[in-house]
């Protein structure tokens, strides 16, 4: 009945796992005064095996495997690529970073390994138990990550509070599940999907809904659930806030694609206007409370959930625009917040020295590399034509626009305006002549992994921002195998009759 | 009697978890919260999922918090500090629980052809199977990839643990940062 | 008619001497920037006046004038507006190419000696030769369009020169104020054009006139809605009320250039338009009359304020405007050639006059106060005997050219019934005024002894004396030609005059009461300043107010000051900055960005680092989600069930 | 010469790609980054005027020439779609002339990290370029919005003392009106499933869109380009920015790009919307010619002069555009062009003034005539002719804008703009006296002469003889800029096409749903 | 009284036990002061969505809700060992385990 062999629906998976184990085990097996970069390389080796590997996939047909727990389509592949590509960049960029002497660099590679096994998990799982693990996994690796500097007083506190308010809100997801599972007896995504129609309870399916987008959004950092995230990434290395705050968040937005265009498509006039207040909640909050930062990475925390916002507001798209919009724009996201916090990175230094916006001043003159970068991806940041975030913008609205939201793209465009104003002012201390009296740390040295890197994410968020088309299609096919095509024609947003849900 | 068992245990539940609140050493709470979890069990007995209340009593009440009550020891965690409380918590965060109870259970009382639970009401109808072998069946054929998949997550979670709690020898830095509030 | 005039190398022989000088003067030596300077225009001239004797010699061919050469391409053609680089010859323009080419050149002759040791010779001269270049352009611009490019480039040219001596503040003063002033007039030049276009779709002066004619609907309104904002342009120009305060302090400029610019050419532009455009003005009384009252006001005006001046140079540049104002009093009362005819002397003796009184300033030494000279008369024999004829000429004594001009123009007004005559009796009092200042000016000059013995004045170099002398023959025979040869010769471009209705005797008696007044003006002079010399002081103190109200020029300057500058820009400064700029349109844009910078404050309370008001969040936002999604389903529900429960019954 | 003209757009905007490209790489050693920015501006320069050269002015010829239209983006349909007509085309080449006066005006005034500025020099170069030829609302918009990157860069990096703080308020005044005007172009193709210029303009004509909605995209569209030209109340960066921006930016920054999108993308687009507005922005722009001339009046420093000038006369230009007379709109494009070569070679001399007495403070100044004649000179020069005087170019833009409002808008209203460009000269002479005349101040004795060399005569004399020449014999422009304005085809006379009220011309497309 | 003695209960009782369950660790999270009961809030709440997937195992006879319940426990245990782990790095770094004194990072 199924002619492929189910664990070719898991490759990427596998090989990560593979790698993971790999990592560890050398870890422990070398003499403990060995260098542990080594290990970084075999990650980063086992992550691109993984990407190439997602990349195959694409030649097997769309289906299901290990009996309709894990699906292989356009969508999943997609999304795997995005994910091993940025753990890939986090990695190269952990590399050059961490400390040479770090104890537990072994550990660190291994983890993030073992959480992009979670996130490809969550992207490709059509079973909530599935989803439910994957979600786990990554959640746990990222909960470690956060808390790597456990020296120091914020490291732990970050990783504390991710941790609690992560449990907490994956109580709330479960929840959720729990009552979906009570209204239609399953928890397999496509026969929800085809049981919700018909199914009795439906403010069950409504209460499990809800309940499981406070899981959702409290990954993807969206207001009202975003408050955990200056304060994580703040206190996280920053190697390790360029991978949370772009796979996970990724997979995250994956899997509120599946939940509300897979599984609960009829529900769309319930779900889209919650989304839709979200999303303006989101950027409004995320950029008026950036305006104010001293921070950088707490400026780029907030930047974060404005960006989550304004992916949010491509729900209001209508099926396929939608779906094609949110997953380009998660692309070009993760594009250039990697790049960025892999600048931060760099100027800050691992022990972050420097983290305030005034400590960046004069950073093109220090570093005419850095901060020419950190210009650029500010620049795309603000949405900058000719950047990945532009074009992501652009479709994100559009879709809005296009669904008939267009007080939602106005507010949006409006808020982009409001953050240019923030990431103008990182862009122009960086620009303005250093301070003379103030003793500055050098900039890590650009070395070739983290060059690799920063080459891979510029190269990223151009593509993305001048010939997007490729990346669009893809986009476009994976939104194609999500959302089957006859939920595709039922027709606009609002129009959903009510009747079609009644017992 | 299922009424009786259920009244009881569920009034052991309740007040376990009520207790768990309102102790304010963490010892008193890990063992309300066995409390709870035990009367759980019997619950899940009660519905009929024998497996699970053996796992309840084992994992959770046996490994789980054991594990609490041995940090809690660890750490030598006394009383809780009177520290001050947020004031978010308790005004918005109290209507917001009321309102999410009030929400469900309005959700759950509205809920049509919900059932009863009755006693020993199995939930194969394959007559000479077991529960257990239904759940085992299930689990290791339709539901072998969460399965699997389980074992990486075994895998970080010691990975992360050792790597959080394992004490170094060396201090490199943040010796300094240790101290600041 | 002879079709290869080449009228275009008038103007552009002085461009070529201004480009020359301009750009290369500094290097060139300074023989050939004489040269350059001084031959462009005499080739000009020379042009003029081959062309004047060609038509003279040719009877028919002045039947033929115009003269209209039409450059082939098109200055400007867009929408509405079709404009070319047309330039006309008839008599009107004629008369005025002589006289700018010929006294200009006479000047540029005078200022090699005037200017000879100044360090912007070069400079100098090429400023000289755009002005005539812009000068003879306005002169045979054939469309206003045209027209205003000389308009403006005689005002450009004149903001060099007043400020050609820059590092003194005065003069760079000057020039801007001119300019600005000047500006001013512009404004209702370049309305009046836009009502043409507007309303007869051409800048042509032909072409209006012909559409004038064809129609004689044409009256008033509209005409003379457009006639007085030519006059605007035109009391600009020609420093009339109430725009003439840039002419005195036009003064500060090198004296040739007050002779040529500020006393025979360009300030009689506005004099030249008004009747080169007289059909517009023909065809509207009322504008007429402005022009005459606003022309007979003047010159009263400025000839008061001259009586008391004590500045050579200011002296006469009063009388100039005053001069000019008995022009536009001819052209009010439609005597267009009688206006030129004064235009023509008017421009011999007053450049003569400015240019003895440059002799004089270059001989002591660049004093300009009348209290400080005296005696010259024996020093400057030259000087002194041009000046003469020139003061003579101007006060309007037979048979001086002066005469015949101003006698015409005051004739043309006495004939225009009763509002005539009280022209007529104003005029009459100028020339009164007139004679007086000029005596006075004359006296204290070269009479008596000398008020300042330390210097020693010595006679120009014949460079200047020998334009002195041509000037002065021309101050003396300038009138011979007559008021009514003159008159036909013009009257094909600006109308016959309208002095028909009068007779010969009547003009004689007016003649001689003019001559009788402006001899009463000599003989008080001669009093007041030869015979008893202590006088003007005893009645300067006798009448305090009205003296110190003529000698500080009716304070109009302080008024213009303290009515439309001051307010202007405190005006511009207080409330337009201060006001509307930086609190109004700063304060919205810094009330934005503070509301998003405050609300974003009071967002980050939000984040206030506890753990357990983060749960209360999220708890709030989970409650939020359920609400969202359940409430409104609920009632929903409810009337669902109730219409299904309802259908159900059925 | 066809695969030329076929290309010729494409390369006027790589060539200064790649010299951006080229200069970052280059090491920053012997002027380098210098000599290859010029010859970049000068060989862009010369491509650009290919396109005058090789412009058809047949009745039968394309309104738009040089065209090139490749897919780039399928779903959503963007074409790289691109072109110039009587409207642009010059100011293409005005933007190719512009260039290398600028790379002169910074040639010794950016002495620190020139590679990153001649960089994003020409960057800003290709932003425009593309803004003045692209023919697709997106690629527009990506044109539209990547020129203000470079400006707020160069701002913050070079500005004289406050340079980011005027950069972002640059950055903003001019970012975020363009958010209402993304929206509206997506409103535009969801409705109508293009971005295509003609395409839209066919949409918006025949009527099937919904008119209230149609209103607001064209305010959204009015707002954005008012912003940045910039209209009366909506200045506030101007000022500061002029007085930050380097010189080779200044003299870009203000008027072009806001008043071209007007003409092709407000009016252009929406000629029904656009009439109905248009009576608002006439006031405006009086409002802001006089505004301006009134502030300019009163200021102390040079660039702050020159800012409410360019309020003045961009006003005026604004006045010409919405004035919807075909006089007015030969005017203000004509007017575009003077602005651009006047302000050019006067900021050019500002620029060496503050070069070289680092103050801009007018007070300071005074006497400097004597001692740098050259410099006064062209200035004076420059002066005049941005008061309009005849013969030079700023006469002839000035005159067919008031002409076309007298004639065809109203009267006092033109009386008005008269006024203040009578004002004009007030000052800017009182500007030239204290800055080169009256006695030689301490400032300019304190530093020895150094009159223009070489390299800035070598682009002073021509922008001088072009003011000439454009004052002299617009005929050279003018017919061009007619066809923009009037394509061809439409001998109508003296009636913008465009703005028929009625169904009168056949272009127009004006449906029952419209009025 | 002999309903006291029935046979069977409504399934909607145990969920709303369960979801009075849930809430109360809510209300745990938000008052306990100690980081170790926090977490402890967090089981109860665990425990809570345990007992609405088996009551609803038993409505639907789905033995996947079961089963749910056995991964909640796994996931459940791999969460303590790595919470506690935090916990103990957060004792190590802070000294306290005051769940009000974790708020140095903040605004």
């Amino acid at each position: 009945m199924n002619p492929v062999p189910d664990i070719f629906r898991i490759l990427p998976e596998v090989i990560l796992t593979l790698t993971g184990v790999a990592v560890m085990l050398l870890d422990a097996a070398l003499p403990p005064h060995w260098a542990r970069r080594p290990l970084g390389w075999v990650a980063a080796i086992g992550t691109t095996l993984a990407l190439w590997g997602s990349l195959g996939q694409l030649s097997l047909p769309e289906g299901t495997g290990f009996s309709g727990t894990i699906e292989t389509s356009a969508f999943t592949v997609f999304f795997h690529v995005l994910i091993c590509g940025v753990v890939l960049v986090a990695l190269l960029l952990s590399l050059d970073t961490l400390p040479e002497d770090s104890h537990h660099q072994g550990e660190f590679y291994a983890l993030m390994v073992f959480g992009a096994v979670g996130m490809c998990l969550l992207t490709g799982a059509v079973e909530l138990l599935l989803v439910f693990i994957a979600l786990e996994i990554s959640s746990i690796a990222t909960y470690v990550l956060a808390g790597y500097r456990k020296d120091t007083a914020r490291g732990p506190e970050a990783a504390i509070k991710y941790f609690l308010l992560g449990s907490f809100a994956t109580a709330f997801l479960l929840y959720g599940v729990a009552l979906i599972f009570g209204a239609t007896g399953t928890t397999q995504i496509y026969e929800i999907a085809r049981l919700v129609p018909t199914a009795q309870n439906h403010s069950l399916i409504l209460a499990g809904l809800g309940l499981m987008l406070v899981g959702i959004l409290f990954k993807v950092s969206a207001a009202p659930f975003h408050v955990w995230t200056p304060d994580v990434y703040e206190g996280s290395p920053t190697p390790v806030v360029a991978l949370m705050s772009t796979a996970p968040k990724a997979a995250a937005f994956a899997l509120l694609l599946r939940v509300v265009y897979e599984m609960l498509p009829t529900l769309r006039s319930v779900w889209q206007p919650l989304l839709w207040v979200v999303a303006v909640l989101s950027m409004t909050v995320g950029n008026l409370a950036a305006l104010r930062q001293q921070n950088v990475k707490r400026m780029l925390a907030y930047s974060s959930i404005a960006h989550a916002g304004y992916l949010l507001a491509a729900f209001a798209g209508l099926g396929n625009t939608g779906i094609a919009a949110a997953s380009f724009y998660a692309a070009a996201y993760a594009a250039m917040n990697v790049g960025i916090f892999a600048v931060v990175t760099l100027v800050s230094g691992y022990d972050e020295k420097l983290p305030l916006i005034d400590d960046f001043r004069g950073l093109i003159y220090r570093s005419p590399l850095l901060g020419s970068l950190l210009i650029f991806f500010l620049v795309s940041l603000v949405g900058i034509p000719f950047t990945g975030g532009f074009f992501g913008k652009f479709y994100s609205f559009s879709a809005a626009v296009g669904g008939g939201a267009i007080w939602l793209a106005i507010i949006g465009l409006l808020n982009s305006g409001l953050a240019a104003a923030y990431y103008l002012r990182l862009a122009l201390v960086a620009a303005q002549q250093p301070d003379a009296q103030k003793p500055v740390v050098p900039a890590h040295r650009v070395g070739i992994a983290v060059g690799a890197a920063l080459l891979l994410a510029v190269a990223a968020t151009l593509v993305l921002g001048i010939v997007p088309g490729d990346v669009l299609h893809a986009a476009e096919a994976a939104a194609y195998t999500l959302q089957a095509p006859s939920t595709e024609t039922s027709a606009p947003a609002n129009a959903v009759d009510l009747k079609m849900m009644m017992p | 009697m299922h009424l009786i068992l259920f009244l009881v245990f569920a009034g052991f539940c309740l007040g376990g978890a009520i207790n768990l609140l309102i102790q304010s050493h963490p010892i008193n709470s890990a063992l309300s919260l066995i409390v709870v979890m035990v009367s759980l069990a019997v619950l899940y007995l009660l519905l009929g999922a024998e497996f699970l209340a053996a796992a309840q009593v084992i994992v959770y009440a046996g490994a789980i918090m054991v594990l609490f009550t041995f940090v809690v020891m660890l750490l030598n965690a006394g009383r809780e500090a009177r520290t001050m409380g947020s004031r978010a918590a308790r005004s918005i965060g109290f209507p917001a629980v009321v309102a999410i109870l009030a929400v469900i259970a309005t959700v759950i009382l509205h809920a049509q052809s919900l059932g009863v639970a009755r006693l020993s009401d199995g939930l194969t109808n394959v007559p000479g199977q077991t529960n257990i072998e239904l759940l085992s069946t299930v689990l290791f054929t339709k539901l072998l990839l969460p399965f699997e998949v389980t074992s990486v997550l075994i895998l970080i979670a010691i990975l992360g643990a050792v790597a959080l709690a394992r004490h170094d020898d060396t201090d490199p830095q943040g010796s300094a940062e240790r101290t600041d509030k | 008619m002879n079709a290869h005039l080449h009228l275009w190398l008038i103007p552009l022989l002085p461009f070529a001497g201004f480009l020359l000088n301009g750009i290369l003067g500094g290097r060139l030596p300074k023989w050939l920037v004489t040269a350059v300077a001084l031959l462009t225009p005499l080739a000009a001239f020379c042009m003029v006046l081959q062309i004047s004797l060609g038509l003279f010699a040719n009877p028919i061919a002045i039947a033929h004038l115009p003269f209209v050469e039409t450059c082939s391409l098109p200055w400007i053609n867009a929408g509405l507006l079709h404009v070319n680089f047309s330039f006309v010859l008839d008599q009107l323009s004629l008369v005025m190419l002589l006289v700018v080419t010929g006294v200009g050149f006479l000047i540029h002759v005078y200022s090699v000696g005037y200017m000879g040791d100044d360090k912007g010779y070069a400079r100098y001269f090429s400023y000289l030769n755009l002005f005539l270049f812009f000068m003879t352009v306005l002169v045979l611009a054939g469309n206003a369009l045209v027209m205003f490019i000389g308009w403006e480039g005689v005002g450009l040219a004149s903001y060099l020169l007043i400020g050609f001596w820059f590092q003194k503040k005065s003069a760079a003063d000057a020039g801007k104020k001119a300019f600005i002033v000047n500006r001013i007039g512009d404004f209702g030049f370049l309305i009046g054009m836009f009502l043409l276009i507007a309303n007869f779709g051409t800048l042509t002066f032909t072409d209006i006139a012909a559409k004038l004619g064809q129609d004689p609907g044409w009256n008033g309104g509209v005409v003379t809605v457009i006639a007085l904002c030519l006059m605007l342009g035109a009391t600009g120009k020609s420093a009339q009320l109430p725009l003439y305060i840039w002419l005195p302090d036009a003064m500060e400029g090198p004296t040739p250039v007050s002779a040529l610019i500020h006393a025979a050419t360009m300030v009689t532009a506005g004099v030249y338009m008004v009747a080169r455009t007289h059909v517009l003005f023909d065809h509207s009384p009322f504008a007429l009359s402005v022009v005459a009252i606003i022309g007979a006001a003047t010159a009263i005006f400025a000839a008061t304020i001259a009586l008391v001046q004590n500045d050579i140079k200011r002296v006469l540049a009063y009388s100039t405007i005053s001069q000019l104002g008995y022009m536009f009093l001819g052209c009010g009362v439609a005597a267009y050639s009688a206006a030129i005819f004064h235009l023509m002397t008017h421009a011999f003796f007053k450049a003569l006059l400015f240019m003895a009184a440059g002799s004089v300033i270059h001989a002591i030494g660049g004093e300009q106060d009348l209290r400080k000279m005296g005696g010259l008369r024996k020093k400057l024999p030259v000087t002194f005997w041009t000046m003469t004829a020139a003061v003579l000429a101007i006060a309007g004594f037979f048979p001086f050219a002066g005469f015949f001009s101003k006698d015409a123009i005051l004739y043309a007004a006495f004939l225009q019934g009763t509002n005539g005559k009280i022209l007529w009796f104003v005029g009459l009092l100028t020339a009164l005024l007139t004679s007086f200042y000029m005596f006075r000016l004359w006296y204290l000059t070269f009479m008596g002894e000398s008020r300042s013995p330390e210097v020693h004045p010595h006679e120009s170099p014949w460079s200047m004396r020998g334009p002195l002398v041509i000037l002065a023959l021309l101050s003396v025979c300038g009138g011979w030609i007559g008021m009514e040869r003159f008159g036909n010769f013009l009257a094909p471009s600006v109308g016959v005059l309208p002095t028909e209705a009068g007779n010969m005797r009547l003009e004689i008696i007016l003649s001689i009461v003019a001559v009788l007044v402006a001899l009463e003006g000599w003989l008080i002079a001669d009093k007041l300043y030869r015979r008893k010399p202590a006088r003007p002081a005893q009645y300067a103190a006798a009448l305090p107010t009205g003296y110190k109200l003529l000698a500080n020029k009716y304070y109009v300057d302080e008024l213009y000051g303290a009515v439309v500058v001051k307010p202007l820009l405190g005006f511009s400064k207080f409330v337009l900055e201060w006001v509307v700029d930086f609190v109004i349109l700063g304060g919205a844009a810094w009330l934005l960005g503070g509301i998003a910078t405050f609300t974003g404050a009071i967002l980050q309370r939000w984040q206030s680092g506890n753990l357990r008001s983060y749960a209360a969040w999220l708890a709030a936002g989970a409650a939020a989600v359920l609400l969202f999604l359940l409430v409104p389903w609920a009632t929903v529900l409810a009337s669902l069930s109730a219409i299904h429960l309802g259908m159900a019954g059925h | 010469m066809n695969e030329i003209n076929q290309s010729i757009l494409t390369l006027i905007l790589l060539v200064p790609l790649a010299g951006a490209v080229l200069v970052a790489l280059v090491p920053d050693r012997f002027k380098l980054p210098n000599w290859i920015a010029l010859l970049t501006a000068l060989g862009t320069f010369g491509l650009t005027l290919h396109l005058p050269a090789h412009f058809s002015f047949a009745a039968d010829a394309p309104r738009f020439q040089f065209e090139i239209t490749r897919l780039w983006i399928e779903k959503p349909t963007i074409f790289y779609h691109v072109g110039v007509d009587g409207l642009s085309l010059w100011l293409v080449v005005l933007v190719g002339l512009l260039a290398p006066v600028g790379v002169v005006a910074s040639w010794n005034a950016i002495q620190a990290r020139r590679k990153l500025f001649y960089a994003l020099f020409l960057v800003q170069q290709t932003a425009m370029f593309g803004v003045f030829i692209s023919l697709d609302l997106m690629v527009y918009y990506g044109f539209w919005e990547l020129s203000l990157v470079p400006m707020a860069i160069l701002i913050a990096m070079y500005g004289r003392k406050d340079g980011p703080k005027a950069a972002l308020k640059f950055f903003l005044f001019t970012f975020i009106p363009s958010a209402p005007l993304l929206v509206a172009i997506l409103w535009l193709y969801a409705k109508t499933g293009s971005f295509d210029f003609a395409t839209l303009r066919f949409w918006v004509a025949s009527g099937a869109l919904p008119a209230g909605a149609l209103f607001w995209v064209a305010l959204a569209f009015l707002f954005a380009f008012a912003v940045k030209v910039p209209v009366f109340p909506l200045h506030g960066w101007v000022a500061d920015t002029f007085s930050e921006a380097p010189v080779a930016l200044a003299m870009v920054v203000a008027g072009k790009l806001g008043l071209y999108s007007m003409l092709r993308f407000h009016i252009g687009l929406f000629p029904v919307q656009a009439r109905a507005v248009a009576p608002v922005l006439i006031g405006l722009a009086v409002i802001g010619i006089l505004y301006g001339a009134c502030l300019a009046l009163v200021q102390r420093d040079f660039w702050r002069l020159m800012a409410y000038a360019a309020l003045s006369h961009l006003s005026l230009i604004t006045l010409g555009i919405y004035g919807l007379t075909l006089t007015g709109w030969e005017g203000a494009v004509y007017q575009i062009l003077n602005h651009g070569v006047v302000d050019g070679a006067l900021f050019l001399l500002l620029g060496l003034l503050y070069d070289r007495y680092a103050t801009s403070q007018i007070n300071a100044y005074g006497g400097l005539a004597a001692k740098l004649p050259r410099t006064t000179t062209f200035f004076v020069i420059g002066s005049l002719a941005m008061i309009g005087l005849p013969m030079l170019n700023g006469f002839v833009g000035e005159f067919l804008i008031l002409l076309g409002t007298f004639t065809g808008v109203s009267k006092g209203w033109a009386i008005a703009a008269t006024l203040g460009v009578i004002l004009g000269a007030a000052y800017m002479l009182w500007l030239v006296q204290r800055l080169f005349y009256g006695p030689e101040s301490a400032l300019a004795a304190s530093k020895p002469p150094q009159d223009l060399r070489l390299g800035q005569l070598a682009v002073l004399w021509p922008l001088t003889a072009l003011m000439l020449v454009m004052g002299v014999a617009p005929m050279l422009w003018l017919p061009t800029i007619e066809t923009g304005a009037r394509p061809p085809q439409l001998r109508t006379p003296n009636i913008l096409p465009l703005v028929l009220p009625q169904s009168a011309s056949p272009t127009s497309l004006n449906g029952e749903g419209q009025r | 009284m002999s309903s006291y003695f029935a046979q069977e209960v409504p399934l909607s009782w145990y969920l709303l036990l369960s979801a009075a369950l849930f809430s109360l660790g809510v209300v745990g999270f938000l008052i306990k002061r100690n980081l170790i009961t926090v977490f402890m809030s967090i089981e109860l709440m665990l425990n809570g969505v345990n007992l609405s997937f088996v009551t609803f195992a038993q409505q639907w006879h789905a033995v996947k809700g079961q089963i749910f319940v056995f991964f909640v426990m796994m996931v459940a245990a791999a969460e303590a060992a790595v919470g506690l782990a935090i916990i103990i790095a957060v004792f190590r770094a802070r000294a306290t385990l005051a769940v009000d004194r974790i708020d140095l990072m903040k605004l």
